[in-house]
């Protein structure tokens, strides 16, 4: 019995102690009725040599060779050492850190999490995760709404420019809570958010504006004036960033006049291997004005009984099971092991190693662009500078060149006609991280211009 | 006490292996767009780091360090093939907007797993996505949303939650919309069928129900309880969390639930990982097929491929950008196939026989079980109530005071319901050893408390903190380091 | 600098401590002639990104899909557990235990290792490990020399059945020390040693008999009488024996009337991956009576200073940091992971689980030879009983067969015509464990027939 | 104390996933052959194991967690990313003697690493197969005595090594038959020249040195040492246990030596495991290149194969069953392609700094070095003689005092030309703060010793164990459980 430890001998002596004759009998007070047989549609137990060998089998059939897509989830290097010690039985096999005295370790961690984030973002506080990107712009959302005390509306302004998988997020997670989600258009010369289009808005009351930086066009963002613009309106500013791209931009405490409300995001790039998408990590920051309307876990710093430093999961009287339907968000279970692993992650790489990351990236990427755009009929889409994506526009469809880039195990970007229809069909977006040699990129050229030759 | 990270760092230090190589210094960046000044990160080698994580490691409880009998949580083995094979390399390389070509390896494996998880809960449709049981429970409930608004059915804006119930049931309600309306638990742990009865209406969305309830006992009338939801107009909703109590031995499905949650975390035996990630997969029956969110895996031919918003125009859509917790699924699945149509009975199996035994033996070292009367689920409650009213010993110090056994301590203070509870999981995959030598803590502890109380009172003694102040923390919070 | 913690600041405080302009001056006292400039034989520093993708890189180029050799290095699954375990920082980074009181976990392993051993060999005690199987029946030989009062030769015998690699390295190791080590041929019949080759060594003085089980052809050798020819003759009777058959097979202190009196060999099937030869680690067990002449670490259980139990290294008055020239054995460090590895691991198999395995590589073993005999021209080459390795004479060159084999990535056993001519060139050792599924054993023997055909 | 495995054991228990699936009973195993009893071995489930193996491994110090300035062992930090690479699966399922086309990966590893050693000793080929420092040193002793014996000089059977030596060199002179002839090293550290000279001669195989000495100085006679040994036929063997103090400063090859061994869990930093496994690879000069060991890795225009017995007719034969320890190799090489040309120096520069800087802070904090006019190599000696003369105190209680402060201990008592000695090297991956923490912590010590000797005579006192009896274990040994 796979993972079960009883003897014969303990069963007996287990059941004597009950007064049953068997174990069936504790299921006595489930009616018959509701009994249940055998689980056809379930095969037969594996061993671990069989599963291991499964499992082989099945991993060996999916070769990535080379991906230069982005789009939200991206490729780093991560550090041996992050994941070796992220999946020690103490961290990984660990409870959420309710009893504190035997949870030093995990509440340490993500204490120190938190400060990290807090300082990446300049921002003055960090929760300890959400699930992942989309998620936390969708609480982001809930709470502007929650801690903005000078808008009596639920409207929320999204740019057309935040990733459409966080944008259909934010509206399935807010839509029954009354919240208006108006969209705004960027400039189909630049890519970025259109300052004119925030005209129609001046002076109604909008509760909160988000601001993504880079966008999801890979293109940065006017994010001063953008910031300012919510300030003198009344709204609050929320932040969605790259947290790698941070190292090099301007962070959203430091945007416009008085930085940005809330900055989240989507922690993955910080040490989280892509695995199809997740299990990545959202994170959260806020000023501390606004820490008792912020959804999740936080962690604070204490003293024990002889006065030393400790830390203690705090502010519960925000959570679900405190405060039940009255709580900031339903949250309870968050992505702690991904953000040990971030903690390490940033650890080993420091400002100065993600800086370079970061640099490493942008250069890579412009000059992969410099390549794509070499070839006939390839061209650069925005005008506006971009961060380490870009979208370029192709002669051929591209969910096509896609499709046979994937031959040869190449995930050469997104297709974004079905999201962006104004794009049209032929809109690639497309990633370098510092992951990419010289040769790859040139490796990658070659591959489209093969394919675009036909 | 340790250093913080930042407190070792050094000015200049850093772990210069995980330095990119230098590119060509190009750069479109205007100005006005940079970072003035670096953030202030941690700045140490990479011995320091190993050294620093590894040391704050070793200051945790966990299950592959100590027994955990956390009531509510399922705190059992977490297999290490799972972890082994679900990093493998390339599951760990595939982007999630890659071409379906290049997952089928992976899609096969969720799509098993989807099929295994209809099957084990009676189901007619599973989706994965959801990232943890309270995104679950989100899910399930806008379905149910999604259904009357479906019908045009708009004024049923209520939906019921047992008073037992967890705290992400009213919250997930609520954040969906619905005024939350509590029915209570009669004396036996049972749900008042005749409050109930008084309760539902035309406004009745629907009622939330955990079975085995947080009570640690299972709902006998769980068949009354849907005709009366179901009669009214209103769906059942059944929240995974205790389903490892009846894995394999009763389906929600054949209840009458008509959307469940999964916790793959506590049933399916995935890591907690001090806090997550989980995995909350959701279920369905007909009703609500249409709605289910999106990702889902599809099998067409021989090919699986992903459905999504595009392919299932009426589903709530999707709850995070890709697809979940991947990675935790691949766990989960690979836990399923071990287990197998024999083994995932006999989870059911132990982790009641270990409750009941649990329980019993408790009961004859003094200790006063919540529900005498009733068969243990997997999980039971014993109330400390006469203890705090003799001695003044609170639930909460004995608790701390188990820490110092070597003993992670039970859940306290839940369900609310019951005073001064603790609430026991012992789950499966602990044996009768283990099991006797909680036990002989428990009973020593309890001599303890009318020998000595203040033994309890400033418990813990032996661990690398002396008992914390929460409330300190929560009334300065102290919430990052500053230099 | 990769692994150099020294900050700028922190190199001028400590050259300033040291009253020295630079680094170079602490290098003062090496004769300028002996400065090495430039290293040019040696590439620049790889970060860890580019080394790790030059290693998955040469690692892609490596691809065993099935392997059907064993010939002393056997493929069994290992469960997960032992190596997340075994590469725990604790274990993984610690030194030879000699500050007892900082070391009771790797020492506490070690003292379980050897009882697990001891009692696997039913031995009297074990040692915590030698290099490897073949290094382990070295110093058993020198042992035995050694601890032998009724024996004033040198002499062991050697059946040629030991694996013809152990044969070599006893002779290396104790070539210098005036050892005689006669060969004993095998039965051609049975492949098993032959007893009437004793005969001529019967009243000589022999100082030990080493007596493998399985042997190298796979065939059970007649250890009873081995092993009592050996008491009668004033022999030490040597085991050298395969550990995971130990579970099935007579063990060593039960042949014969009174046993064996060492027993060693190579533990590598005992939890550690086949890793092209290493790090394996050898086993050596012997009567108590010996335990002072045994070479390697040996841990004791004793008592702190409050009585509890605890473990230390003992017996160091053997070993040459203490008695130099006159030690047991010049060893040093041994092979303290792949122990702890091989404890983990039978802790995770039993006795139940470890004889399963052996009866599965056994039964596997028999299939496959019943499935490769009934190709034409391929026969059992010995009538002796097998474990889990059969020798199969071809009607083709083996090693041509294994070389058209590996294009496929088919390990397909080993040819033995370069150890033992007098076999052939088409005389194959194949071997067949529990990880051989009946598919992969039919597939084999399809692969051999498609050859053989064409 | 934790209980044993054995004593966690229950008859029946088993980690049930990690039995194989049931196969025909079919067998060919005559009774008399087989086991009547079944081993006594653990019975377990798999979370008992892991519980175990994880709880014991957090009462070991580690460099992972503790600084560990253990001399002449070289204990720095073993990069993670050397762990993960050298357990690639395709390099863990290689089989040792499948055909060659099928590991050209390791093989093409293998043989830049025999090229990168061959550079930075400079030496003319180089052997990676010896198993650990003392099989390197059978090897290359074995090496110089077939090279004797193929000129047909067969009287020279005395090697000559230094009293301050590793126990290793005079064993292994001695398993290769030689008797073992001491010569003294002078007060200054160096050997005694004039001795040596008197002890040269036509019985002289060869000396065996460390450089720097053991002593924890560079012996600085080296070029005159070699030539009297040279003059007087012998050869010279580098012990290569203390390269880190010169790697990339100075080559044994261009010092006169003859043969060397590396100890890469020392200088190529592989983790040392507990104790194992090692890697000793052997280099040569000319001389004696047709004697090195096999195998060799050789590359064959673009293909590398193994040189066995066959290619190398001359060699001394292997010294293990096949290639050595090849994934002790593959971290090696990884980490030396991390470091590179660049990085190599920069070790022995960095390891020296911290040696001098930790050296001269003990001496004014009052230690007393034991060659205080000397530079540190990487390593250098602290006597406590004047302590124990004055209060009793022992190298061995300070030592063991110096664990309670969270340090592993020095090695103490090695080299034995010096009483009452700790000998100390930090490596070079430790920094100035940890080096400062450690003066801090002897200081205090210090001060312990004078006010309350007993707290070092009974130290540790904050160990999972206090001093353990020694003598007892060796008197009574109890080398295994027994029920």
């Amino acid at each position: 019995m796979p993972f079960i430890p009883h003897t014969e001998e303990d069963v007996a002596q287990m059941l004597a102690t009950l007064g049953v004759p068997g174990i069936e009998a504790l299921f006595d007070e489930i009616p018959a009725e509701l009994r249940c047989g055998d689980l056809p549609g379930i095969p037969a137990g594996l061993n671990e040599m069989q599963v291991a060998r499964l499992l082989a089998e099945r991993a060996a059939q999916d070769k990535t060779s080379q991906c230069f897509a982005g789009a939200g989830a991206y490729e780093h290097h991560i550090p041996a050492a992050v994941w070796q010690i992220a999946t020690r039985g103490e961290f990984y096999s660990a409870y959420t850190p309710y009893q504190a005295e035997a949870s030093q370790g995990t509440l340490q961690v993500l204490y120190e999490y938190q400060t990290m984030m807090a300082n990446l973002m300049a921002m003055e506080v960090s929760n300890a995760s959400l699930y992942d990107g989309a998620s936390a712009l969708a609480e982001a959302v809930l709470m502007a709404v929650r801690a903005n005390p000078k808008s009596a509306s639920k409207r929320v302004l999204m740019p057309r420019t935040v990733h459409p998988a966080y944008r259909r997020v934010v509206r399935n997670i807010v839509r029954n809570q009354g919240i208006e989600l108006p969209e705004l258009p960027y400039d189909p010369a630049t890519g970025a958010t259109s300052l004119e289009a925030l005209a129609a808005y001046r002076g109604g009351d909008v509760a909160a504006l988000v601001i993504p930086q880079p966008n999801f066009f890979g293109v940065l963002e006017d994010v001063d004036a953008l910031t300012d613009w919510a300030a003198a309106n009344g709204a609050l500013a929320i932040a969605v960033v790259n947290p790698t791209a941070m190292a090099l931009l301007k962070p959203p405490g430091e945007w416009g006049g008085r930085g940005a409300d809330i900055a989240c995001g989507e922690g993955q790039p910080l040490g989280i291997p892509l695995c199809s998408g997740g299990p990545y990590f959202g994170f959260l920051c806020c000023r501390m004005e606004h820490v008792r309307q912020m959804p999740g876990r936080i962690v604070g710093a204490t003293t024990d009984s002889e006065g030393r430093r400790g830390f203690v999961l705090t502010l519960q009287a925000r959570e679900q099971h405190i405060r039940r339907s009255k709580a900031t968000s339903n949250i309870c279970t968050n992505q702690g092991l991904m953000v040990t692993a971030a903690a390490i992650y940033l650890s080993l790489l420091g400002a100065a190693g993600l800086s370079d990351v970061a640099a490493a990236c942008h250069g890579n990427t412009l000059a992969l662009l410099e390549g794509l755009t070499a070839l006939p009929g390839v061209e650069r889409r925005f005008g506006a500078p971009l961060f380490h994506e870009a979208v370029v526009t192709l002669p051929v469809d591209a969910a096509e060149l896609l499709k046979l880039l994937a031959r040869d195990g190449i995930v050469g970007g997104v297709a974004l006609g079905g999201d962006y229809p104004e794009l049209g069909s032929r809109a690639l977006l497309v990633c370098a991280t510092e992951t990419k040699t010289r040769g790859d990129m040139d490796a990658y050229v070659d591959a489209v211009a093969t394919l675009l030759r036909g | 006490m340790s250093e913080l990270i930042f407190e070792i760092s050094r000015r200049g230090r850093c772990a210069r292996a995980q330095k990119p190589a230098a590119v060509s210094g190009r750069s479109e960046i205007p100005q006005h767009l940079r970072r003035k000044a670096e953030p202030v990160l941690p700045e140490v080698s990479e011995l320091d780091a190993v050294r620093h994580y590894t040391g704050l490691s070793q200051k945790n409880f966990a299950i592959d360090t100590h027994f955990y009998p956390l009531g509510s949580c399922t705190m059992k083995y977490n297999p290490r093939a799972a972890n082994a094979l679900a990093m493998l390399p390339p599951f760990l390389a595939g982007h999630p907007l890659a071409d379906a070509t290049l997952s089928q390896g992976l899609l096969a494996c969720l799509h098993d797993l989807q099929e295994m998880l209809k099957a084990v809960t009676g189901m007619s449709a599973v989706c994965l996505a959801p990232a943890a049981g309270a995104q679950g429970e989100f899910a399930g409930v806008a379905m149910i949303r999604a259904y009357h608004e479906a019908r045009g059915d708009s004024v049923r804006m209520e939906m019921l939650v047992p008073d037992a119930a967890h705290g992400t049931n009213p919250a997930s309600a609520a954040m969906c919309g619905y005024r939350v309306r509590e029915i209570p638990t009669l004396a036996d742990g049972d749900l008042d069928l005749e409050a109930l009865k008084l309760a539902v209406g035309p406004q009745t969305a629907g009622i939330m129900l955990t079975n085995p309830s947080t009570l640690g006992v299972f709902e006998r009338h769980i068949l009354a309880i849907a005709a009366i939801v179901h009669d009214a107009g209103g769906l059942l909703y059944y929240d995974g969390a205790n389903l490892n109590a009846i894995l394999g031995k009763a389906r929600p499905g054949d209840m009458g639930f008509d959307v469940i949650h999964l916790n793959l975390h506590k049933t399916f035996s995935t890591p907690h990982g001090g806090g997550g990630p989980g995995a909350g997969p959701v279920g369905v029956g007909d009703r609500l097929l249409p709605y289910l969110p999106v990702p889902l895996v599809a099998k067409e031919g021989d090919a699986y491929r992903w459905l999504t918003e595009r392919d299932r125009p009426h589903s709530i859509g999707r709850l995070s950008a890709f697809a979940g917790n991947v990675g935790v699924l691949l766990r989960a699945y690979v836990y399923a196939r071990m287990l197998g149509r024999e083994g995932l009975p006999r989870v059911a199996e132990y982790a009641t026989l270990n409750a009941n035994y649990l329980q019993k033996k408790l009961e004859l070292a003094g200790f006063q079980p919540a529900f005498p009367r009733r068969r243990a689920s997997h999980e039971f409650i014993v109330t400390l109530k006469a203890l705090e009213k003799a001695i003044g010993v609170r639930a909460w110090d004995f608790a701390k005071r188990l820490l110092d056994y070597g003993f992670h301590a039970p859940t306290s203070y839940f369900p609310q319901l019951v005073p001064e509870c603790l609430l026991i999981e012992p789950t499966e995959t602990e044996s009768k050893d283990t099991l006797d030598a909680f036990i002989d803590a428990m009973a020593k502890i309890r001599r303890e408390a009318e020998s000595d109380p203040r033994l309890l009172h400033d418990a813990p003694h032996e661990l690398s903190a002396k008992r914390l102040d929460e409330v300190k923390a929560a009334r300065e919070p102290n919430l990052r380091w500053r230099p």
